[in-house]
This record gives C-alpha cells, structure tokens and sequence, in this order.
C-alpha cells in the first residue's frame, strides 16, 4: 500500500507516528510487544521532543532504553541499548503493570471492533479455525490493567475493522458504555491511529468515532473501509495535523534511521 | 547428588504423556536442544505448556509429539506464523487451550503455592475465560462484589529450561538475571531440566551467591549444550539466527521442501555438535554472536 | 526529574497521621537515617507497617510519633525485647496489629497489585486472623471447599527503605540484590524515599542495568546517607552495631538512664553527621565494618 | 540453669542438638530464624555426619552457608559465609516455603500446649498484655506451609508448657486430632526436645507423649515441669540416646567451637 501523501513531504508512517507521539506527556511510563515499531518510534520521539521524562520499557524489560537505531525485532535486545534497568518478567514487570506505574500501551490486532476490542486468536471459530493466528499474548492481561490504551493499524480496511470479532482476544471498551467500569478496570482505549485517519470513542457510548482524516482522504473512504458504522464528530471533520520539521528531522535521523517502522507497511 | 546427565538421560525423565513447560519468551531462550532431543527420542502425546513462545511448538508438532498446546501465543514475531502450529491447530491434530500470559502465571503460581487459586484481573471482558470456566473462573469479592478470576492450578511434571552456567551439584546461574517467566515454571514442575552453556566450578557459585538463579534443590537435571538455544537467543552471548527462521517458514510452504528442511536441519544430526554443523557451525554461529560481550 | 533531596526536604514527604512503611529485616538495613530525621521532626500520629522490625520501630515509640503499628515481629533479637514497643504496648499508649511476616507480604501485594484479596494458607488455625477479621478473612475456595485467608489490600501512603546506592534520577541499586522484603513495600507504596549509601553517576546503571532494583518512576525521593542504617547493619558494607544495642537496652532499664542516653546518642545530634560522631565516629564504624569486603 | 548430666562426658545441649541432628537426613531442606542456635547446630551436625545432603538456608537466605563458626546472631550474615546462593525473601524464600522445597522448621514458644502449638505475642490478654512478646513474626505462616515441624525448649517448665496458650501464635497440631488436615495443612509437629527430655504426639490425638529422659531425670521431674498431663508411651520409657563421640567430636571442633549455643541457656 501506498505510504505517499500527494503534496506533502511527510510519508503515512511519519504521521501516525507523530500522531501518537502528541499523545504522550512525562507521567507517560509506556512498554510495548511485538511488532510495535510505530508506537515504539512514537514513544522515542516523545521523549526526544515534548516529554523528555517519559518512560519506556523496550520490549517490557529493557527500562529508559536509548538504543541507536531500531533492529528488525521489538520484542528483542537489539532495542535494549542504553537501558538503565533490564526488568524481571513477573516480578518487576508483571508488578508495575498490575499496580499502575506503567499507564500506558498500545496494540494492534488482526481484527478490531467499534468498542476498540481485538481479536489475535482466530479467524473462524475457535474449534475449526479458518486462521489460526498467533494469539493474544498478554493482550487480554495488559488490556484490562493499564489505563491509556492507543490501537494502531497500517491497513485500515474492512476485514481488520468488523462489525463482529471472531474471538476477542484484548478488551478496549468491552460491550461499551459503562462495561470496562462494571467489570472495575481502569481507564480504556483512547485513541485508534490508521493509515487513513485518527479515531477516538464517544464518552458515553464508546463506540468509535472519526476525529480527524489525513491529507487527501474523504470520509467516505474510511467508512468503505471500515465494517461498522463509524461515528461522526460534530461540526467539520479536520485534516490531521501535520508534523513539524524538527519532529521529521528527528524521527528519520535519530530515533529510526534505518526506517524499521516500514515493516509494518510490507 | 551429582546432576549432571548428557541429554540423552536428561530427555527419559519426559514421559510419553506427561505435561512438560518451556521457558524462554518468544526468540528468547527457549530450550531447543532438550526440545530436539525429545522429538529424536519420539516421545508422544505431550501437553506442553509454553507461554510465549514459537519455534520449540513448532518443532514438537511438526514430529507429532504433542496432543494438547497450553500458550499465549507463538509466532515468529516480525518473522511470521509458526507454520506447524498453525497448520495442526486448524487440522485439529492439536488441541489449543489458550490462555493468556498472565492468566497462565496466575495458574502456575496457584500450583507452586499449593493454592487453590490466584486471583487475577487479568482476562475479564475477553473470550479467554469462556474457553475454560474451570480453571478460569469468574468469581467476585466476597464483600466488595469486585469481579476478578480465580486461576486454578497448573500442575506441570517436568520444567525445561536453557541458562547460561550450572555446578554439578544442579546449583544454576542466568547470567545476567532471569528475565523471562522461566521461574515460574521451575517453582510448579515437579521436576526440572537445565540445559546450560557451560558447566562452571562449584567455588564460582560460592563466590557470588548472589547471582546463583535456582538452588540445586529445585533442579533434578544439569545437561551442559553450549548453543542449546539455538536458533533461538541466549542473551547476551548470541542473538537468534534470522536465517534459521526465514528459510525455515520459506520452506514451510511446500511439504516436500518442508521435510528435506527438517530432517537435514533439524532431526537427523544425531548430536547437538552435528546439529550445529548442520546450521553452518562456527561461521554461523559467529554470525549471531553478540559484538558487545 | 531531580529526585536527589536533603534528609530534611525527604521526611517532609511524611505528614502527620498518615501511613508508613519501613524496610529492612530485623537487625538489617532498617533506613534509620530518615526515621531519626521523622523523630527530631515531632511527626505525629503515625501508623506504621513493619513487618519484621526492632530498632527503628522503637525510637519512633519512644519518639511519641506512632498511634497505630502493624507488625510481624519486633525485637533485637538475642539482644533483647524492644523496650520501648514493649512498655507503649502494654501500657496501651500504641496500638498493635499482630500480623505475620506473610500475611503482611500478601495484604501488600492486594494492595500492589490492584486486586481485592491475596489468598494465602498463611495464619490458619492461628489467633492471628481473629485480630482483623475484616483484613484477613477466613473463606472457602468456591469449588473444592479448601480453606485460605483472603488478606485485604494495605494501602501505605510512604514506603521508606534503605539501600546501597542511586543516581539523581532516583534510580537505585541494591548491591548485592534485594535480599528483604522491601519492595514489596516500595510497589504498594504511593510514594517511596530511599536513603543511600551513595549517589553514583547515571552511567554506571547503564553500564549494568541488570543490577538496577528500583527503576526511577517507583522512586520520589533519593537522599545520600553514609551509614544511614546505622546502628542496624547494611550487607555487605557494615554489619549492626551490638555496642549500641547493648547500651541502649541497659539504659532502658530506667526512664532517667534512658532518657540521658536518648538525647546524647539518638534525638539530639543535629545532622547524620553528629549522630555518627556521638555514638563513637570513625572508630565504631570502623568496629562494625565487615571485613571480607 | 544446669547443663550437667552427671556421670556423662556430654552436655543438655549437646544432648538436644543431636537428639534433633539425628531427626534429619537427605531430604530435609531446613531454614532457620531468630535465636535457633540448637536447632542451626543440629542442621550443620546431620551435614557433617550422616546426612550430607540436607539443605539449610542460613537465616532463611544463604542456602548451603557453610559458616566456620556461628556468630552471635542466628539471623544475621555473620553465618552466611560459604554459602552457594542468597536468596531474595519474597520471591525465593517464601516460593520455596508454600511450595514445599523447603518442608522442615524448628520453632519455640513463649509458651507451648500439649497439641505443639506455641504463643510469641503476649502474655495476659492480647488488648492489655501483662507482658508484650516481640510477635510471632513468620512463625504462623511457616507453620501452615511447612510439613516437618520440630519444637525445642531449653528451660522445661509449667510457665512454658501450658494447658492453654494466652495467644496462638504458631500452630502445631491445633485443636488435636484431625484438626491440622481439615484446614489443609501439610504434616504436622514431629518431636520436641527440652532440656529434659523427647517427646513426640500421638498419632491419633495428637496430644504430647513423653518419648525418651535424659539420663537422670525421671517421669515425674517432666510431669511436674509440665503445666499439663503428658501422654505416656506404653512399656518401659527409654533414656535419651547419648551422643557418639564423632557427634560431640564435630560439633564442638567445627560446628559451633565457640559455643555460641550457649546463648539459649543463660
């Protein structure tokens, strides 16, 4: 797919990586999985730019990691470079999601629903799946401690966001309106960055809801993409906004200079 | 008691049958010479419990030694789908109970603490816990109402787990610290494996008790394999082997090309030496060596 | 952020009436410094967590400063009784809620760990649970009947710990590794002072970050206190003063002895510093320093 | 008090360190607290003679400590030298405790009952104590966790061994009978060993049995230091097993040559 912006001299990569990274502030105290390299770019350039205390953990082990360049795994050392504390998976990890002083993930997910919900586990029924996908992880754990969730896709299309998941593997807003607050997790999904456009969720329904569309793209795109009725703002709907030079500057020579983020565009 | 046994004897105390864990995460660490020994020796019907992991599943089901799968996840990350798991998973040649991780710690903690359950927020709102009301249970608080889920145990026979040095007496050290969820494991099994990188003095580990990892108490078997989690990594002496996994899910396409793969690759070497040989030895192994170290 | 602080600014982090938790063991790494600091304060009112405790926990007593303590145990050991926490809690003037070591570890990590209950075998058939019944419940597993204690989150405004060294991130490092149960203290705490030994640079975690304990978002405050655990002991460095134990048990065995002693060797020594130096200077911490170090 | 036995080239501590050493063999994995000279003695005795692969953490942290002599505190590391690991209290230790790595405990009491359970809290009522006690500090969670459990006492007398606790700090056989397995607790109290004598319990009841004398003392001398009616075995009462001289050899040469176990008899 076509990471080109006519007229602008940013890519589709630049700019849902800058897009998140505006999300994040210093009480940000992130981590990430596998094949994360936007949100992980997006957490570096966070902290090279607007929120230089933000905390990241590399690949959930590696503490305030700094590493040159990105290598072509996040869940590897290769991206442990310059970390001030290697964790312990349960018992430093597993504790500071649980309690708190990590807030902050994001994910993605082979199918996504209007509530935010995902699904890795199957396509089909569990039983007799048609795809058998990797599986949740620690999705379904991390998606119901951790307060600030941000979902991602690079192929915003219908078959990843469907009206019904085959199996949901994560919960974001759950069946939506006061679901996530019943069942006593914390926070929820706040916002949901594609290669078309940037979406959050309505604060009483929940349900998905078009915020802002990248350059050249029409609302009717994203609802032909997108399987479920998506919600609309009221008044205009704006064009994301555009990255800053510097923020250009130093995502492509600094936080990922050997362009890993694209992997996710293959 | 001496401990230290070739991997042939260590690989009898798996039983045709029994439940065993793999530590390691993902490419990380993952036990794969004690994992191959077993596909050689042809064991059957495992229930392997593996929480994050790829290559080592894929290894027991593509020889068919496993009936029952007990995971989070498997893949090969960036590198793709685990081929066998997916392929025997949509068959039903397996059975797949998925869990999460934490679920699957939270039921493995319950089992080395002799509790009949731990309690977990972890898995509300998903399909996870429908899959298995039994050992995940929705319960609430007894006075808040607070929902949470009450993991039961998770009896496991055997734990098998790749570090990095061990005396003979079975004390063992992961240099640096353990950072994957191996503990976990070794704490429920009711019997241990260690495959190492190298078997050092027992004097090392009286002169830095500190580092010493697991206790000779809770490991039954020491086998010494340096490179026994190749392909996958042994931070921070060596890195997993790219190549090793993309030719590996290229040839996974085609069963033909599949099976001339496998067993020049991974099941006919008959040693570990040879198995490495057989993986390009010392020029690939020098490949995926840490620079760093 | 900055979190390096004056031993002063630290305990301002305490209020009055509010919840503390202090780390160490017994006779070892108690963060005395900073409970000196609360003491020439007048902080007031305090409940305070303990689990397994001596020292520190009776000047705070003799202090005046403590309503409430939550304990496992306090004494010096073959020493002696805490003479101070004995007399306040025969005569009523402190209240004392008898845990054990593990149920306090378990309600800490309710508490840590956002969940309404731990459940532990710990403290069954015991007077224990009878004490707090709402705190520590007697309940049976839904399915099998099998009785455990659901021990009920103890929320603590302050954790207070010592350990061997920082840097002015607030990043920490307990060398060798944590060997008490402080962070279990420090992960339910919402806010946690450390006193060091020493602050060293901010290269040298990343020179080895496997030996970092408390990454710098667990940590408000850093306060650099050579021989702040003193007259407990700091393993490996120092070990605890027996001197100061013997002659502050000998002198509690009167109010005027006692109070004589108090004021020239514990309350009145205006800095750390002074405090050393009135309970014997270079030549006790010489006395006390271990040897193979 | 008396350590003499007259006629014997032994001692009553050295009686009672290898009445308990000879309890332990290869499987015992012991751990130690506060004050536990004797029981720390014994462990170190069965190593050197008999059981040489008994594992014991010093002060509950240095596994396989092999100290050159013991120091003044048996929860210090003033006795962790030679030992092969340090282990971390919450994550190792008391792993090791709930899941049965670690199965044999010695504890004693301010006061002990008939059933072996003990009371370190306070003496009078527990709001208006006549005498407050340190606490039992891990002794009420180690006696549920642990299945072997020893109990000694170095002063036999009715102040100690009591018809009724003031508090249960620890539990032995509870309420007697099948009291202990209805709780699900594993094993139970095997013996306990005074300076005058061996008791264990009956298998049935439970309640304490006298077992052996130490040479000297009669049924009575322990009845009258017993504040309750002690179960006698059927047939003749043996006296206790006198040490061999290797024992005494070892433990007064390289065990403890500095007596330190004397500290439990002033």
């Amino acid at each position: 797919m076509s990471r080109e912006i006519v007229g602008a001299d940013y890519t589709i990569d630049e700019l849902m990586v800058v897009t998140l990274s505006r999300q994040f502030d210093n009480s940000t105290r992130a981590f990430n999985g596998a094949v994360s390299f936007i949100p992980v770019c997006a957490y570096l350039l966070a902290r090279r730019t607007h929120a230089p205390e933000l905390v990241w953990a590399a690949s959930s082990i590696a503490i305030d990691a700094d590493p040159p360049r990105l290598g072509e795994s996040t869940l590897s050392d290769s991206i442990w470079d310059g970390a001030v504390m290697l964790s312990n998976s349960p018992f430093e990890f597993w504790a500071y999601a649980q309690g708190g002083h990590y807030n902050t993930f994001a994910f993605r997910g082979a199918q996504i629903d209007r509530f935010g919900n995902v699904n890795n586990t199957v396509i089909g029924s569990y039983d007799k799946p048609k795809v058998r996908l990797p599986g949740g992880g620690g999705m379904a754990d991390l998606s119901c401690m951790i307060p600030s969730i941000y979902l991602w896709s690079t192929t915003h299309n219908p078959r990843i966001f469907v009206k019904k998941l085959d199996f949901r593997s994560g919960i974001g807003w759950g069946d939506g309106g006061q679901h996530r607050a019943e069942l006593g997790l914390p926070g929820g999904p706040k916002l949901c960055v594609t290669n078309l456009c940037v979406m959050d969720f309505h604060p009483d329904s929940r349900a998905m809801r078009l915020k802002s569309l990248h350059p050249g793209v029409a609302v009717e795109d994203v609802q032909a993409a997108t399987g479920f009725d998506l919600l609309l703002p009221d008044g205009d709907i704006p064009v994301t906004d555009a990255p800053s030079e510097e923020e250009l500057g130093i995502l492509r020579q600094e936080v990922d200079p050997t362009s890993m983020r694209l992997r996710e565009f293959q | 008691m001496e401990k230290i046994l070739n991997i042939e004897e260590a690989a009898t105390l798996v039983s045709d049958g029994s439940t065993i864990a793999l530590g390691g995460l993902s490419m990380n660490s993952l036990p794969m010479a004690l994992v191959r020994e077993l596909i050689r020796q042809g064991r059957k019907d495992l229930t392997v419990v593996a929480i994050v992991n790829g290559m080592a599943v894929d290894w027991l089901v593509a020889a068919g030694c496993v009936r029952r799968l007990i995971t989070g996840l498997i893949s090969f990350e960036g590198l793709g789908l685990a081929p066998n798991f997916r392929r025997a998973a949509e068959s039903g040649q397996i059975t797949v109970d998925e869990y999460s991780e934490f679920l699957l710690i939270a039921r493995l903690r319950a089992a080395a603490t002799n509790l009949p359950f731990m309690p977990t927020k972890a898995g509300l709102g998903t399909d996870i816990l429908a899959l298995h009301p039994e050992t995940t249970r929705l319960e609430k608080d007894s006075v808040t109402g607070e929902p949470y889920v009450a993991c039961t145990p998770l009896p496991v026979d055997v734990a098998i787990v790749h570090a990095h040095a061990a005396d003979r007496l079975g004390n063992v050290r992961v240099d640096p610290k353990l950072l994957w969820m191996d503990n976990e494991i070794v704490n429920a099994a009711g019997k241990t494996i260690v495959t190492v990188e190298s078997i050092i003095p027992h004097e090392d580990f009286v002169a830095e008790p500190h580092r010493t990892t697991y206790p000779r108490f809770l490991v039954d078997a020491v086998v010494e394999v340096p490179w026994g989690a190749y392909p996958t990594s042994c931070f921070p002496i060596y890195t997993h082997d790219k190549e090793f996994f993309s030719a590996y899910s290229a040839a996974a396409r085609e069963p033909e090309q599949f099976q001339a793969f496998w067993s020049k690759r991974v099941a006919d070497p008959d040693t570990h030496a040879s198995f490495i040989k057989a993986n390009g030895g010392d020029a690939a192994m020098t490949r995926i060596q840490r620079r760093d170290v």
